[in-house]
């Protein structure tokens, strides 16, 4: 690569726990990566695996789930549905040959702001290292209406 | 799809220098405008001012615009005050999506030109999204006009009070036998040092004779169902063995128990004093009805006692030892949350000999000991029978401290003043303040602390390293020594001393995670309840209709407390005198076209919002159970379950937003 | 070596499940210098079966071609067996055999109606336009017509009710089906049996007919033009009778005699496949004897399957009026072996009278409705092999699975890669003795054709590719590819020369 | 005058044209409402025949089958020249099907795995001076709307009969489906299953079963019995096939039209239903998916958002 790779990460956070730290990182002012970007949604519950797995058919080099911590959803369960997904995800994704740190899920409650920061710093890190994920057959497969 | 054409505003904040001093908001607005639909893009210095949100009240007559995208700070703040400009404007409220490009982006970025493409990439998001939005309408829920008000210390109690005066049927539940709290047991009040009891028990018997108020002590809220207006609690009242109707409080039955000598350590002096099986809290006690401790009672442990009590009581028969416990269900709109602190435990700063040496005593129990109604009638004599020549009072146990809290209790300051001045008073010992800093922010506390450096009190600033009876000469012989670095002498000095004060601090009760969970609200960090907004919203919680009072949304002195619970009040009041509240319609509603029955979404609701209409064999959702977390939305195989503003293709377009120059 | 100057291509050649081409290369004389048979696809469902379930193995293979999926979930479903050494019991069994026999009853149905048949019911020499299923039916009757699609719902309905599907069936589990037959289920198999057999009967008898009553055929049928001395390979149950769902695997010799008699597992030491770099087909041979290339002879290790070889290698069927037929069939043509390629189709009608009578006989048995059809595998699974008789061919499903179960590797032997040799060297021996580059006419066409189409061979299964019939067009091109000339055979049969 | 109509199979096994044959009786019917001017399996009409007619003079063609070879795609490229519509048949078609898990590998992978130690099939190689030639093998498998607009689908594998026969009858309908419809019910396969009474209020699964770890029931909701039956997630039409055949549903009609990505939704659904909030006791249920991809992306694996893994490989397909 040219100059040095920028990871591009999808970050699907929380209403009420992930978000809010997010917004605490800002009023405290702690400083991090730009390479995420963030999708707001109510619960963790509502993240659907077509929204990751879209995430990195479209060109996310990584994807963050941010949800209240076990017990503390503030719709009481809807982050165990969350964690259930991530875990059946986890073992599609190698099959797709996607690696598993590409998808990272995280517990971050309103009053986590550092979290957000070491979160999202480390995953920058890690997925410089693995390097950008390869445009997906989707994308390609496009290229034959094209011609056609 | 929107049947007309998509024609969207654009609206990027400065917010002063907030946003502008790291992101470059002209290039933003300037992206923005090139966007698909994208009729106008403008950049603003403060879009939440009134000229801000007039703007684009203008723009969506002058350029029927039908969508607008305003990027500036959280959603959590202004997305409300965007809203309503809409609505004014003339435009469905909901066809408006929020970037936020303060908070979580210029915030928390320094390098411009990376922060400015962040920016841009947010918005283009919100353009390809709020292309999709639909008109929605707000719900509206009846609010039941009771409230449950949860702790009865002088939080709870003004609380209840106000909104009783105002004729709201309020419930108040307190854990402890007897309402009043920690201001109960406390002697006089800074900075006035007026009486506490004078200006407390009025009000606790106000509370035990009012007519909107139920009061159940002994009592713990065990569950909560339901939502804004309608909440259903659980509440679980204890058996006191004592029948709160039949009792008439002569307290006959106290001196009449087999236990002539009280044995029993009471916990409302601290454990500095005795009481009997059964007791009374104290003499001021509401209600003034004793409760028989089981675990001490000999007739629970062994069945072998005469029971001289019961007989004691006799025609009114309100003695009951097989009385057992009640549960009631009650349906409240708003719930006060008032359940206070605790105070830190000194045993976690052994250096400080807590324990180890009986004559360092914690605040709270000097409080007790200069009460005239306390363990030693008002007599400030330490646990050896001696009264103290010097006093040495240590701040900050607890407090200001990276090993246990880092906060400022905000009251211990002014509360050893307080002390510093009783103790004073009632020994004219010498006495030695030890701080890190005075803090007298509050009316009246600076002219206090002037007071008190008048009456000779010595003020010697340090953090106490330690302090122990390993004693250098004579002149320690016997006491206890406070060894401090005098950071204004700048040596480290030994004060030998006869008692020794820990001005602990306040921090959050032990079972507030659960109360939390209970109540389904949020804690900050250090673990208080945490308020909506730490400015705009101070008694609000993230759950509509459940308000703070108190120190249990962090440490505050009593008249701040009064404050708060009076705003509580007034919130809960503003929600049953409107009547209704308008809900958020981010609800989940089942397209019967698609769905097949399979009943997937129904297990997925916490609040039981989904069922199956058996006749036409389609799952339904109860829009006003509903809560919009989205849950049945993802877990619904065919994709039969949508979500208002929270569309499966509105998120894709905001995921393809993001990503389309990845 | 002969400096070939022109080819000519048939690409794609029809009435077969699949994509085949011929390339024939001329020498400066225009006589035949070469002719290749290529099939031009792969899908390779060895590769991605890995990793799968072996369960779904029966599920996933049967797509290898939708012609005869039940001869491939069959053979999964027997591996699967073999995989976790577990029994099937024998209501199980016998469902299992039963609605093979009903598949193989509409199988060889559709091939001599509507893709073999033709040559002969019709003619070899009859107008193009009526060489398909429309000629047949003009030639045997409208009624008849109707009879051969109520007949092939009526099994494909049956077989509906016990594998869930007739396209891709569902119901082969590892140690039995996925469910016992109803007294209902069973009423119905009686009712399509009886027909079938009545229906196999008349069939016979119209290839007697129209194909026996007419010395025409018969020569053409012996011809030296269509005769190979290979071996020949197929199953047979204990009495060395035709059987298409379980028994050992023999091989008879080009002069007839039993050359190996083998356990299906024991596969792998008998038949070795080749390759070559202008074909995705690969070519099986006896491994003993070798790859000689396209030669005949008992020094080739070339063989075949499929009906004609079925019957060479047994010594008859297990059935009264198959069993006639079988003695019949050997008495005209001078024997066993049989060596004349187009003699399949009068295997192939014998065999569906077998199929026929065997389907009436477990539909009429009793324990067919038994509850207790499934043994529940208490082994780890490793490795499993599963041969059934597909109506072209012997059809091997060979897999290794992890513990879990999850397939490690695949390997599938097809029908007609057994055959591929055989056709290869029938198709070359035909273009000699039929083509040259003055005389390439429609004569060749369809002749070269039916030294193939004899075998109904299913290049899709061939590939584990992608069946698809294509017109037939014959090429005439110098060696840099400019046409000369090129033949079009059209819907209205005519022929077109340009 | 009768509509022309074409059939065509692209990269099929033939089971769609049986399909089309098992309409029996009704297939002359069909027969009698138009004219087939193309249907190599069954009639000798060819590919020239086709190339020969006007743009657009042929009403409808029907083709079955994924495009995995350059001669597929030209012939896909031919008839949505030569057609005013184009329905996609079945579910290669549609989304790719069981062919389509040749996406998790490539062309090359395909081919060392068949061909380890022996002669590799050439796309150009020489015999005696001649050279022979071979179609290009992409390196993925595509849906036929990945290669061709395609106007129409009909789903399944194969169609069911009467999916088959009711997508005939709305063609033939004036006005036609709105273009881009999947002509079969628009619900979950759970609408006509004969167990759906018996399904559970509240499924929650703490194991998952493959046939060979237990018998099903049969009478009982197969998903709850701890077989992940894709029914829910799987548009109707097929009349509950392989349930009335005692087995699960895999999937082969797809999904219903309210849905992007099958296997991500089926899967997203089933993890829900998984019981247990701790990390270790999810695992252990989720054991029992021993293969996501091959249970949720069965058919669809060339149609889903990641197509598999080929398509990612740095020497797939330009």
């Amino acid at each position: 690569m040219p100059e040095e790779f920028e990871p591009k990460i999808v970050a699907f956070f929380c209403n009420w726990c992930t978000y809010l730290a997010a917004d605490l990182a800002g009023t405290s002012r702690i400083r991090y990566a730009p390479n995420a970007e963030v999708v707001r949604v109510m619960c963790s519950g509502r993240i659907d695996v077509q929204f990751i797995l879209k995430a990195f058919a479209k060109g996310a080099d990584g994807v963050l789930i941010g949800g209240c911590h076990p017990g503390d959803c503030h719709y009481q369960e809807g982050n165990y549905k969350a964690l259930r997904r991530y875990r059946l995800v986890q073992r599609l994704l190698p099959q797709m040959g996607i690696e598993e740190e590409r998808l990272r899920l995280e517990w971050i409650s309103a009053a986590e702001g550092d979290r957000v920061r070491v979160v999202i710093n480390e995953m920058v890190e890690t997925l410089k290292r693995l390097g950008p994920l390869r445009k997906a057959e989707g994308e390609r497969a496009a290229d034959l209406v094209e011609v056609a | 799809m929107p049947d007309r054409e998509v024609r969207i505003g654009v609206y990027t904040c400065h917010c002063g220098t907030n946003i502008a001093a790291t992101v470059d908001v002209r290039a933003v607005a300037e992206f923005a405008a090139a966007l698909p639909h994208v009729v106008l893009s403008r950049e603003y210095k403060y879009m939440c001012s009134e000229p801000g949100q007039d703007l684009i009240r203008q723009d969506i007559r002058d350029h029927n615009l039908n969508r607008i995208v305003v990027a500036s700070c959280s959603p959590h703040l202004h997305e409300h005050t965007f809203r309503t400009a809409l609505k004014v404007g003339g435009l469905n409220p909901y066809y408006f999506h929020m970037v936020n490009i303060r908070e979580q982006v210029s915030w928390v970025h320094t390098e411009r030109a990376q922060a400015t493409k962040k920016a841009k990439d947010l918005v283009r998001a919100a353009v390809r999204r709020v292309g999709l939005h639909e008109p929605l309408e707000r719900g509206r829920v009846a609010i039941h006009p009771d409230v449950l008000v949860v702790g009865g210390g002088i939080a709870g109690i003004h609380a209840a009070l106000t909104l009783a005066n105002a004729g709201k049927h309020v419930f108040l539940v307190e854990k402890e036998p007897t309402i009043g709290g920690h201001m109960a047991r406390f002697d006089k009040t800074f900075p006035t040092l007026d009486c506490a009891a004078c200006i407390l028990t009025p009000k606790m018997s106000a509370v035990r004779a009012h007519p909107n108020i139920t009061l159940w002590t002994y009592a713990e809220v065990t569950k909560v169902d339901g939502y804004v207006g309608n909440y259903k609690a659980t509440v679980l009242r204890h058996p006191r063995y004592v029948d709160e109707d039949l009792c008439s409080g002569c307290l006959q039955c106290l001196e009449a128990c087999v236990y002539k000598q009280a044995k029993v350590p009471d916990d409302f002096n601290l454990g500095l004093s005795k009481r009997r099986p059964i007791y009374i809290p104290f003499p001021q006690a509401v209600p003034q009805v004793p409760v028989v401790d089981p675990e001490t009672c000999i007739q629970f442990k062994s069945g072998k006692c005469k029971t001289t009590c019961i007989e004691a009581c006799g025609e009114r028969h309100a003695i009951n030892l097989q009385a057992e416990s009640k549960v009631e269900q009650i349906e409240v709109g708003t719930v006060i949350l008032a359940t206070g602190f605790q105070t830190f435990d000194a045993a976690r700063t052994p250096y400080y000999g807590y324990g180890r040496y009986p004559n360092v005593y914690t605040a709270l129990e000097v409080e007790r000991l200069v009460n005239a109604s306390g363990p030693t009638g008002g007599e400030v004599v330490m646990r050896d029978g001696r009264k103290p020549q010097t006093v040495g009072i240590v701040h900050c146990v607890g407090s200001r401290d990276e090993n246990t809290h880092r906060w400022c209790s905000r009251v211990c300051c002014m509360y050893s003043l307080k002390l510093a001045h009783l103790i004073k008073e009632h020994t004219g010992a010498e006495i030695f303040n030890f701080y890190i800093d005075i803090r007298t922010p509050g009316k009246g506390f600076e002219e206090f602390y002037q007071k008190l450096l008048n009456e000779h009190v010595h003020f010697i600033r340090g953090r106490v390293a330690e302090v122990t009876d390993w004693v250098f000469d004579a002149s320690e012989e016997g006491k206890l020594v406070i060894r401090v670095e005098d950071t204004l002498a700048g040596f480290v000095r030994r004060i030998p001393v006869d008692m020794v004060v820990l001005a602990t601090g306040l921090e959050p009760r032990a079972d507030a995670a659960e109360v939390r969970r209970l109540f389904n609200i949020s804690c900050g960090g250090e673990g208080f309840f945490l308020e909506r907004h730490p400015k705009l919203a101070p008694v609000n919680t993230f759950t509509d209709g459940i308000f703070l009072a108190g120190c249990c949304q962090g440490p505050k002195d009593i008249p701040d407390t009064v404050a708060q619970a009076g705003a509580a009040a007034a919130e809960a009041m503003a929600l049953i005198d409107a009547g209704y509240v308008e809900t958020e319609p981010n609800t989940a509603h089942v397209d019967e076209a698609v769905c097949c029955g399979c009943k997937t979404c129904n297990s997925m609701c916490p609040y039981h919002a989904i069922s199956l209409v058996e006749e036409i064999r389609k799952s339904r959702v109860n829009e006003a159970l509903c809560k919009g977390c989205g849950t049945c939305v993802a877990a619904c195989p065919s994709g039969a379950i949508r979500q208002n503003l929270f569309e499966d293709e509105e998120i894709f377009e905001e995921i393809e937003g993001i990503l389309s120059n990845a | 070596m002969p400096t070939t100057t022109r080819r000519i291509t048939i690409d794609p050649v029809t009435r077969l499940e699949g994509h085949g081409k011929i390339e024939i290369l001329l020498n400066e004389d225009g006589a035949v210098d070469r002719a290749y048979f290529q099939v031009p696809e792969l899908r390779g469902f060895e590769k991605f079966a890995q990793g799968r379930p072996a369960t779904s193995m029966p599920q996933i293979t049967s797509r290898i071609c939708g012609v005869c999926p039940t001869a491939h979930h069959m053979a999964s479903t027997k591996a699967l067996d073999d995989l976790y050494r577990v029994a099937p019991p024998p209501a199980a069994r016998k469902i299992r055999e039963m609605v093979y026999s009903a598949f193989l009853v509409e199988d060889h149905t559709l091939h001599f109606y509507f893709l073999g048949g033709p040559d002969f019911v019709v003619g070899p020499k009859a107008p193009k336009a009526e060489r398909n299923i429309l000629g047949v039916i003009a030639k045997v009757g409208v009624e008849t017509g109707r009879k051969v699609i109520e007949i092939r719902r009526k099994l494909r309905d049956a077989i509906s009710l016990a594998a869930g599907k007739a396209v891709h069936p569902v119901f082969g589990v590892p140690g039995g089906v996925s469910k016992p037959l109803t007294q209902e289920d069973a009423a119905q198999f009686r009712q399509a049996a009886a027909e079938a057999l009545e229906f196999a009967k008349f069939t016979l008898g119209v290839f007697e007919k129209l194909v026996l009553g007419n010395r025409e055929y018969v020569d053409l049928i012996r011809s030296d033009l269509f005769t190979h001395r290979t071996y020949y390979m197929g199953m047979v149950d204990e009495q060395n009778r035709v059987n298409f769902y379980d028994g050992a695997l023999r091989v008879a010799a080009p002069d007839g005699h039993e050359w190996a008699r083998f356990d299906p597992r024991e596969y792998a030491t008998y038949v070795a496949e080749h390759a070559e770099p202008w074909s995705y087909m690969k070519f099986c041979h006896l491994k003993a004897v070798g790859w000689r290339g396209f030669q005949e002879g008992a020094e080739s290790g070339v063989y075949c399957v499929a009906p004609l070889a079925r019957l060479n290698a047994a010594d008859g069927m297990a059935t009264p009026a198959a069993q006639e037929a079988y003695l019949q069939f050997f008495g005209a043509l001078g024997g066993k072996p049989v060596h004349h390629t187009l003699a399949n189709h009068w295997a192939r009608v014998i065999e569906l009278l077998y199929a026929a009578e065997r389907l009436k006989e477990l539909a009429d048995d009793p324990e067919i409705t038994d509850p207790n059809v499934r043994v529940l595998p208490e082994e780890a699974p490793r490795e499993g092999i599963g041969v059934v008789e597909a109506p072209r061919g012997t059809l091997i499903h060979h897999y290794q699975s992890d513990a879990r179960g999850l397939i490690t590797k695949a390997n599938l032997i097809v029908a007609t890669q057994n055959n591929a040799a055989r056709i290869s060297m029938g198709v070359e021996k035909a273009a000699r003795g039929l083509v040259s580059a003055a005389h390439a006419d429609e004569g060749l066409l369809n002749m070269v054709e039916m030294a193939f189409r004899a075998y109904d061979p299913c290049l899709g299964c061939a590939t584990h590719s992608l069946p698809g019939s294509m017109p037939l067009l014959v090429v005439v091109r110098d060696r840099d590819g400019t046409v000369l000339s090129s033949l079009r055979r059209d819907g209205d049969g005519g022929i077109h020369r340009s | 005058m009768k509509p022309k109509v074409a059939f065509y199979w692209c990269a099929s096994c033939g089971g769609c044209e049986e399909a089309v044959l098992d309409l029996a009786e009704a297939v002359l019917d069909v027969a009698a409402a138009v004219d087939i001017v193309f249907w190599p399996v069954a009639l000798d009409f060819k590919e020239a025949d086709v190339a020969g007619m006007d743009d657009g003079a042929i009403a409808i063609s029907f083709v079955n089958g994924a495009v995995r070879t350059s001669h597929q795609l030209e012939m896909a490229r031919l008839l949505r020249r030569k057609s005013k519509l184009v329905v996609a048949f079945g579910a290669c078609a549609q989304l790719g099907g069981i062919p389509g898990l040749a996406n998790l590998t490539t062309a090359s992978g395909v081919l060392d795995e068949v061909y380890r130690d022996m002669a590799v099939p050439l796309r150009e190689s020489r015999e005696d001076g001649a050279t022979l030639t071979l179609p290009e093998l992409f390196d993925a498998v595509f849906a036929l709307d990945r290669a061709i607009p395609v106007d129409y689908y009909v789903p399944g594998c194969p169609p069911s009969t009467k999916v088959v026969a009711d997508a005939f009858q709305a063609l033939l309908r004036d006005p036609p489906p709105e273009p881009g419809t999947v002509l079969a019910p628009n619900q979950a396969m759970c609408d006509e299953c004969p167990r759906r009474d018996r399904r559970p209020e509240d499924v929650k699964l703490a194991r998952f079963y493959g046939v060979e770890e237990r018998a099903i029931d049969p009478a009982d909701c197969i998903l709850a019995q701890g077989f992940p039956c894709l029914g829910p997630a799987t548009r109707a039409g097929c009349g509950a096939r392989c349930i009335k055949g005692n087995m699960p549903c895999t999937g082969c009609f797809g999904p219903t039209s309210a849905v992007r990505d099958y296997g991500a939704k089926a899967l997203c659904s089933i993890a829900s239903i998984v019981s247990g909030n701790e990390v270790e006791e999810i695992d252990g249920t989720l054991d029992g998916i021993a293969d996501p991809v091959g249970t949720f992306y069965r058919y669809s694996l060339p149609a889903s958002f990641l197509g598999g893994q080929a398509g990612n490989l740095p020497h797939g397909r330009q």
